[in-house]
């Protein structure tokens, strides 16, 4: 019984935050078709304004908020930088800026930074353990959870209520039509990369919590667990990447369990075969996402 | 296009021209130490280490009556990258090589020293791999081996802590973290200790949850956890146990001996950790410390946080010490002088084997506990029977 | 209203709308005839700024909106209907009506009213106002896009092929239904394949050809000309 | 003279000529660090002009490429490491594997058929795939090479560095191979097949529609693409001796397309053009790095600007000039155009 609530709540919190990051890959995929590879980037960013902050004696509430609006305001220029230039040129042009897009955000992180490891500041609430049924677990585990749940209700929230959300449905349907009605590019374009940026910045924060600190690669294996997660739930379905987020860790939580040790070590290269299976044989992945659309 | 070929080729001509012309008089030193990446850690300290050596050495009349000049190009923590780096330096004319740590990254400068027939010196390559067997007769590091440090973990955890049940945890990352897990499990079995359960992590993963339900599978808590890590990842791996739960004592090698990873791990994770390491910064370690620490304050203006710079003084001043009793730079004679003395250094005495049996150095350990985030010396150690390499 | 001047549209290396010069004055129902391929669709996702013109001017208002974007053209007071019935499929049919007002965003109250008014309109879409657009019938889906459209407040309205694929019934309910929009005032200029439906509700007509404009007259001239099916046919 | 006037002729003359005149240069030259970068700068000639005869001709970005590389170079390890090193570089070998031999120059160009046999047998059905599909399995499958690199080690040493592989790449061996290397390249691009491929990129919809079966088409340019990758890995392991899989992931896939994209993926004059700028442009700015670093005017290290430069004139390439900076037309071409301009 312990050791199921711990598992419960182990596959919860990762799930939660591998659900909102493939959350944010997918808003800027559905719109654009276009995968952002600088997403995972956001997440670098948050840690060092984390970091620079450290000893600023600010409430660490107030850093973490300011962390997010870094992240969404990275993500807010990715779109000016990478994606914005070349956007109608062709779908590999968008890829390769954004790629160095991404080259240049670690860069600048060693080259204005560290290249070193930088110790970020993290509340006491992180630190602490609290058991339940049993099952000893971080704290952080259940804050994660939490996050989770207030994060995807306030997207539904506004994609379901607001005129923006509905504007930005209608967009990963048929952008010329919703342009015709009105509802500007590069408004929805935006606001995009911004949710996006805002889901990166938030599972930042736990993201960094458990490791501590920050370097200028962290940000490769948030983004290749995006990539999994929306592969597996469908790249262009929301409720996909966030049944796709819990599902990769449900299996890879289950993996640590069933796996030997000496094939686990490969687990990467099982999941992204099963990536590429699915690619191959269910292009929309499991949940697909709204009817055809095209690129702007 | 001939243009930039040409811009190339004259830059590159330049600044052999000028280089050729500083070394006249001076006597280089190279050095490939990674002042970033996931090695800097430990060679950024050798590296300020060094500067003060060579600093102590040009103010009390240099080397063979000549200026010490010790210039580092940044290894990157890349073995590429210290290979080409290597080879620059020697187009340079560098006389003696200051390699990086660890035989993984410090090794490609190693063969390229030994290829131009001079001696190299890492300032703190543990593995035994880093040995003339594999590098060459003109190599050596300035570290202990594994053997040693391994061991000496292995003795302090069993015979002056009575932990009889030991979790191994190895990151797969390089020949230093292997090895140094190999030598600790070797000892602790052959000393009476029991291994639970050895598995593996790779650096970078940043996810321990694996490891850890192998772990509570076992059903029983280990009376010591021996990490054999690198970097950052010491302190998730710590975290990731802490946080469950685990209390077990950590003990693990020199890679611990860094402090952002004290203050990684802070007041509520810092505790109860102990490793192996070079040497102390402080006057318990040995009569010439208060020397050191004190040039060193004069150059940096604070003390130093890590035993890794002592290891890069040392470096230095093995180097002199050997070139003095040579009498020349020469690879071969240097070489000679390493083999057939002992040195008194910052991080003990020092001596080597010949080169049949590998240079492996002779050489105590210190042993530091981590006390609220704060490090705390117990003092050198040398292991009574250490396995062979 | 509209005034267009020697447009030149292209695909690629494909010319496919050559030197047409139109106009709509206001308060106008003009109809734009042609057979499949003559460059109708192309004339209207000119005018609504989706797609770009290689050379000519169009001009709104007396404007010049040649490289307006799509976004603009409708703040303009242009609404398009594209023939290919663009429901956003997987929205509710109030979602879709919401959409439409996007420019009105700001005036709650109104798009309530102006809401009340297009379901008046359109009784079948009240009916289903809360189904995903995607499981309307053809007909019911011509309706909303049309209704979508009229959200905006549009000056103009672009309808391009509002019969195809639909029932012949269902066809003379939304011809009926254009007739009761021109009797409300405002503006539209019709694509239509089916010209003898199109020609009783309009005012004037012009015939395209291969991206050209052949023909241009009085609804009742062109009615009454008696090669109208030989321009369709291509002769 | 009609022989010489052939325009692909031409081409891989002039290409060639470049790679001579740097041949040439560095001999006059004769230091060491410049024969370095003049091999190096042959061996990424090798590689980009792999990555564009399947990049150039099918229009589809490729992430393995650099994975076909380190396939290469480890398997060209594995058949070189001497004996007595083999203990020590490969701990954990397969006893089986303990006896594998071959000279160094054919360990290479096997290193270069292992690729193209993986390639072969992995690609297939990954041919059917467009756009943003294809480049995420391409990345999927980088992932996967570099994940098998990093875990095998009774054949990699891990994440280990290997070291031993015998330094036999010479800057006159690596200009031999890089100037087969284009010359294959171009008669791959003006073959039929290559000429079916470009097909397939340009109207992938009007090229099935003529019968052209796309994936194959597709299929075999991503062979021969990972063949000259896995010769370029084997090149570049001989040369620098010891590496571990970090070598062959992300950074070097983004130097490698970077020369690709502002030289100009359409052609193999781009290619080399993108190679030779691009190393230009590296080395000026890492010497730039190494003096102001020695100069210590910054407080800490300056690294990552080259990084930085050339993710900038990516970006500004892709946005200014999207087909690079040779897009459509081969040397050889605009040399011919220009002997008929200048009698016409």
């Amino acid at each position: 019984m312990t050791e199921l609530i711990q598992f419960v709540i182990d596959v919860l919190a990762l799930g939660g935050a591998y659900a909102l990051m493939a959350l944010g890959l997918v808003i800027v995929y559905g719109i654009l078709k276009l995968v952002n590879f600088a997403y995972g980037e956001l997440i670098m960013v948050a840690g060092y304004t984390l970091f620079l902050m450290d000893g600023t004696g600010l409430p660490w509430l107030v850093m973490a908020a300011v962390a997010v609006l870094m992240s969404i305001f990275f993500g807010v220029a990715t779109d000016y930088v990478a994606f914005r230039p070349v956007r109608a040129k062709s779908v590999t042009a968008v890829l390769i800026t954004s790629f160095a897009f991404s080259t240049i955000l670690q860069n600048a992180a060693l080259l204005f930074i560290s290249p070193r490891a930088r110790n970020i500041p993290l509340p006491d609430v992180f630190s602490t353990t609290v058991t339940i049924g049993g099952a000893v677990t971080p704290l952080r585990n259940l804050l994660t959870i939490a996050a989770t749940i207030v994060m995807l209700t306030l997207f539904t929230w506004l994609m379901r209520r607001s005129i923006l959300g509905i504007a930005m449905r209608a967009a990963a349907t048929n952008f010329t039509m919703a342009r015709m009605l009105g509802v500007p590019a590069n408004l929805i374009i935006s606001s995009a990369f911004a949710i996006s940026g805002l889901l990166a910045g938030v599972v930042s924060l736990f993201w960094l919590g458990r490791i501590g600190s920050v370097v200028p690669g962290i940000g490769l294996e948030p983004l290749l667990v995006a990539f999994i997660a929306t592969v597996i739930g469908g790249m262009r379905s929301v409720p996909g990447a966030v049944l796709g987020g819990f599902l990769l860790a449900l299996i890879d939580t289950s993996l640590n369990h069933i796996l030997p040790q000496d094939l686990l070590k490969f687990r990467d290269a099982f999941t992204f075969s099963f990536v590429i299976l699915i690619l191959l044989w269910k292009p929309d992945g499991l949940i697909k996402g709204p009817a055809s659309g095209q690129r702007t | 296009m001939k243009n930039s070929l040409l811009t190339i080729a004259l830059l590159s001509g330049l600044s052999t021209a000028t280089a050729s012309t500083a070394i006249a008089e001076d006597l280089l030193i190279g050095g490939t130490l990674s002042l970033t990446g996931v090695q800097a850690p430990l060679d950024e300290p050798g590296f300020r280490g060094a500067q003060v050596a060579v600093k102590y050495l040009n103010d009390n009349g240099g080397l063979l009556g000549r200026q010490v000049v010790f210039s580092n190009i940044d290894g990157k923590s890349d073995p590429v990258t210290v290979g080409n780096a290597a080879v620059q330096l020697f187009d340079r004319g560098a006389e003696l090589m200051v390699a990086p740590c660890d035989f993984d990254f410090g090794g490609p400068a190693g063969r390229e020293a030994q290829s131009s027939g001079i001696v190299g010196i890492s300032t703190c390559a543990s593995d035994p791999l880093y040995s003339s067997w594999s590098l060459g007769d003109k190599q050596f590091t300035l570290s202990m081996w594994n053997t040693t440090m391994g061991a000496t973990a292995a003795e302090y955890a069993y015979n002056e802590r009575e932990w009889k049940t030991a979790y191994v945890v190895t990151d797969q990352f390089i020949a230093y973290t292997k090895s140094l897990s190999k030598y600790f499990v070797e000892h602790f079995d052959a000393i009476g200790g029991e291994i639970l359960l050895e598995d593996t992590y790779t650096n970078g993963d940043n996810d321990f949850s694996a490891q850890i339900s192998r772990l509570q599978a076992l059903g029983q808590k280990p009376d010591v956890i021996f990490i054999s890590s690198y970097g950052t990842d010491v302190g998730v791996i710590v975290r990731a146990l802490r946080e469950i739960g685990i209390d077990s004592p950590v003990i693990g090698g020199d890679a611990y001996d860094d402090p952002a990873l004290h203050e990684n791990l802070g007041e509520t994770f810092g505790n109860d950790i102990y490793f192996v390491t070079h040497t102390w910064m402080g006057p318990e370690a040995g009569p010439e410390m208060p020397t050191f620490l004190q040039l060193y304050e004069e150059m940096y203006g604070v003390e130093p946080d890590t035993s890794f710079v002592a290891t890069g003084w040392d470096t230095i001043m093995l180097m002199a010490k050997a070139v003095e009793i040579a009498g020349t730079t020469d690879g071969t004679a240097v070489a000679a002088a390493l083999e057939e003395n002992t040195f008194e250094l910052l991080t003990g005495s020092l001596g080597y084997s010949d080169a049949a049996s590998g240079h492996a150095p002779d050489k105590a350990a210190m042993l530091v506990e981590l006390k609220g985030g704060q490090p705390v010396p117990l003092g050198w150690r040398l292991p009574a029977n250490p396995p062979a390499p | 209203m509209i005034e267009i001047t020697n447009l030149d549209v292209r695909y690629g290396a494909i010319r496919a709308i050559k030197d047409v010069s139109l106009n709509v004055q206001q308060g106008e129902l003009v109809t734009v005839l042609g057979a499949n391929g003559a460059g109708k669709s192309t004339l209207m996702l000119t005018i609504a700024g989706a797609l770009k013109a290689a050379g000519g001017k169009i001009t709104f208002d007396g404007r010049d909106v040649t490289a307006a974007t799509p976004e603009k053209m409708v703040r303009y007071g242009i609404a398009m209907v594209p023939e290919t019935r663009d429901v956003f499929p997987d929205l509710t049919v109030v979602e879709n009506l919401r959409l439409g007002a996007y420019l009105h965003r700001s005036d709650k109250a109104g798009v309530m009213a102006d809401m009340e008014k297009v379901k008046d309109l359109f009784p079948r879409l009240r009916e289903r106002e809360i189904q995903a657009a995607g499981t309307l019938s053809g007909g019911e889906q011509q309706m909303l896009v049309i209704a979508r459209a009229l959200m905006s407040r549009p000056k103009v309205l672009l309808l391009d092929e509002p019969s195809l694929g639909l029932a012949p019934t269902v066809v003379d309910q939304i011809f009926e239904m254009i007739r009761e929009l021109k009797a409300t005032g405002i503006t539209i200029l019709l694509v239509e394949q089916n010209a003898t439906k199109a020609l009783q509700v309009a005012d004037r007509a012009y015939v395209m050809q291969l991206g050209e404009v052949v023909v241009q007259g009085s609804a009742e001239e062109i009615a009454g000309s008696s090669d109208l099916s030989a321009l369709y046919l291509g002769g | 003279m009609s022989f010489l006037m052939n325009r692909h002729t031409l081409t891989v003359a002039s290409l060639c000529g470049l790679l001579l005149m740097l041949v040439f240069i560095s001999y006059a030259v004769d230091v060491r660090v410049f024969t370095r970068i003049a091999t190096t700068l042959c061996i990424n000639v090798v590689m980009v002009v792999g990555l564009q005869s399947f990049m150039g001709n099918t229009g589809i970005l490729s992430f393995a490429h650099i994975g076909f590389m380190g396939v290469g170079a480890y398997t060209s390890a594995l058949l070189t490491i001497p004996a007595q090193m083999r203990g020590m570089a490969l701990p954990d070998l397969y006893p089986f594997m303990e006896g594998l031999s071959a000279s160094p120059i054919l360990a290479i160009f096997l290193g270069g058929i292992v690729a193209a046999v993986i390639a072969a047998a992995v690609s297939y059905p990954l041919m059917r795939l467009s756009d943003a599909a294809a480049v995420i399995t391409s990345f999927a499958l980088l992932v996967v090479l570099h994940t098998v690199m990093l875990h095998w080690s009774e054949v990699t040493n891990g994440p280990r560095t290997l070291f031993g592989l015998p330094a036999i790449t010479s800057l006159p061996l690596t200009a031999i191979v890089a100037a087969g290397a284009i010359a294959v390249a171009l008669m791959f691009k003006e073959s039929r097949l290559g000429i079916l491929a470009r097909a397939t990129r340009d109207d992938e919809t009007a090229a099935r529609a003529m019968g052209i079966n796309t994936p194959r088409v597709r299929w075999l340019a991503f062979i021969l693409s990972a063949l000259l990758a896995g010769i370029g890995g084997g090149l570049w392991g001989h040369f620098v001796g010891s590496f571990s899989p970090k070598a062959f992931y992300l950074k070097e896939t983004f130097v490698i397309l970077g020369m690709l994209v502002i030289g100009g993926p359409g052609t193999i004059t781009g290619a080399v053009l993108g190679v030779f700028i691009v190393t230009a442009a590296f080395e000026s700015l890492r010497t730039l790095e190494v003096v102001l670093n020695s100069a210590q005017i910054f407080s800490g290290q300056v690294v990552g600007v080259t990084e930085i430069v050339l993710a900038f004139s990516m970006i500004a390439v892709l946005a200014l000039r999207p087909g690079g900076l040779v897009p459509t037309r081969e040397i050889g071409d605009a040399i011919v155009g220009l002997i008929r301009k200048r009698k016409g």
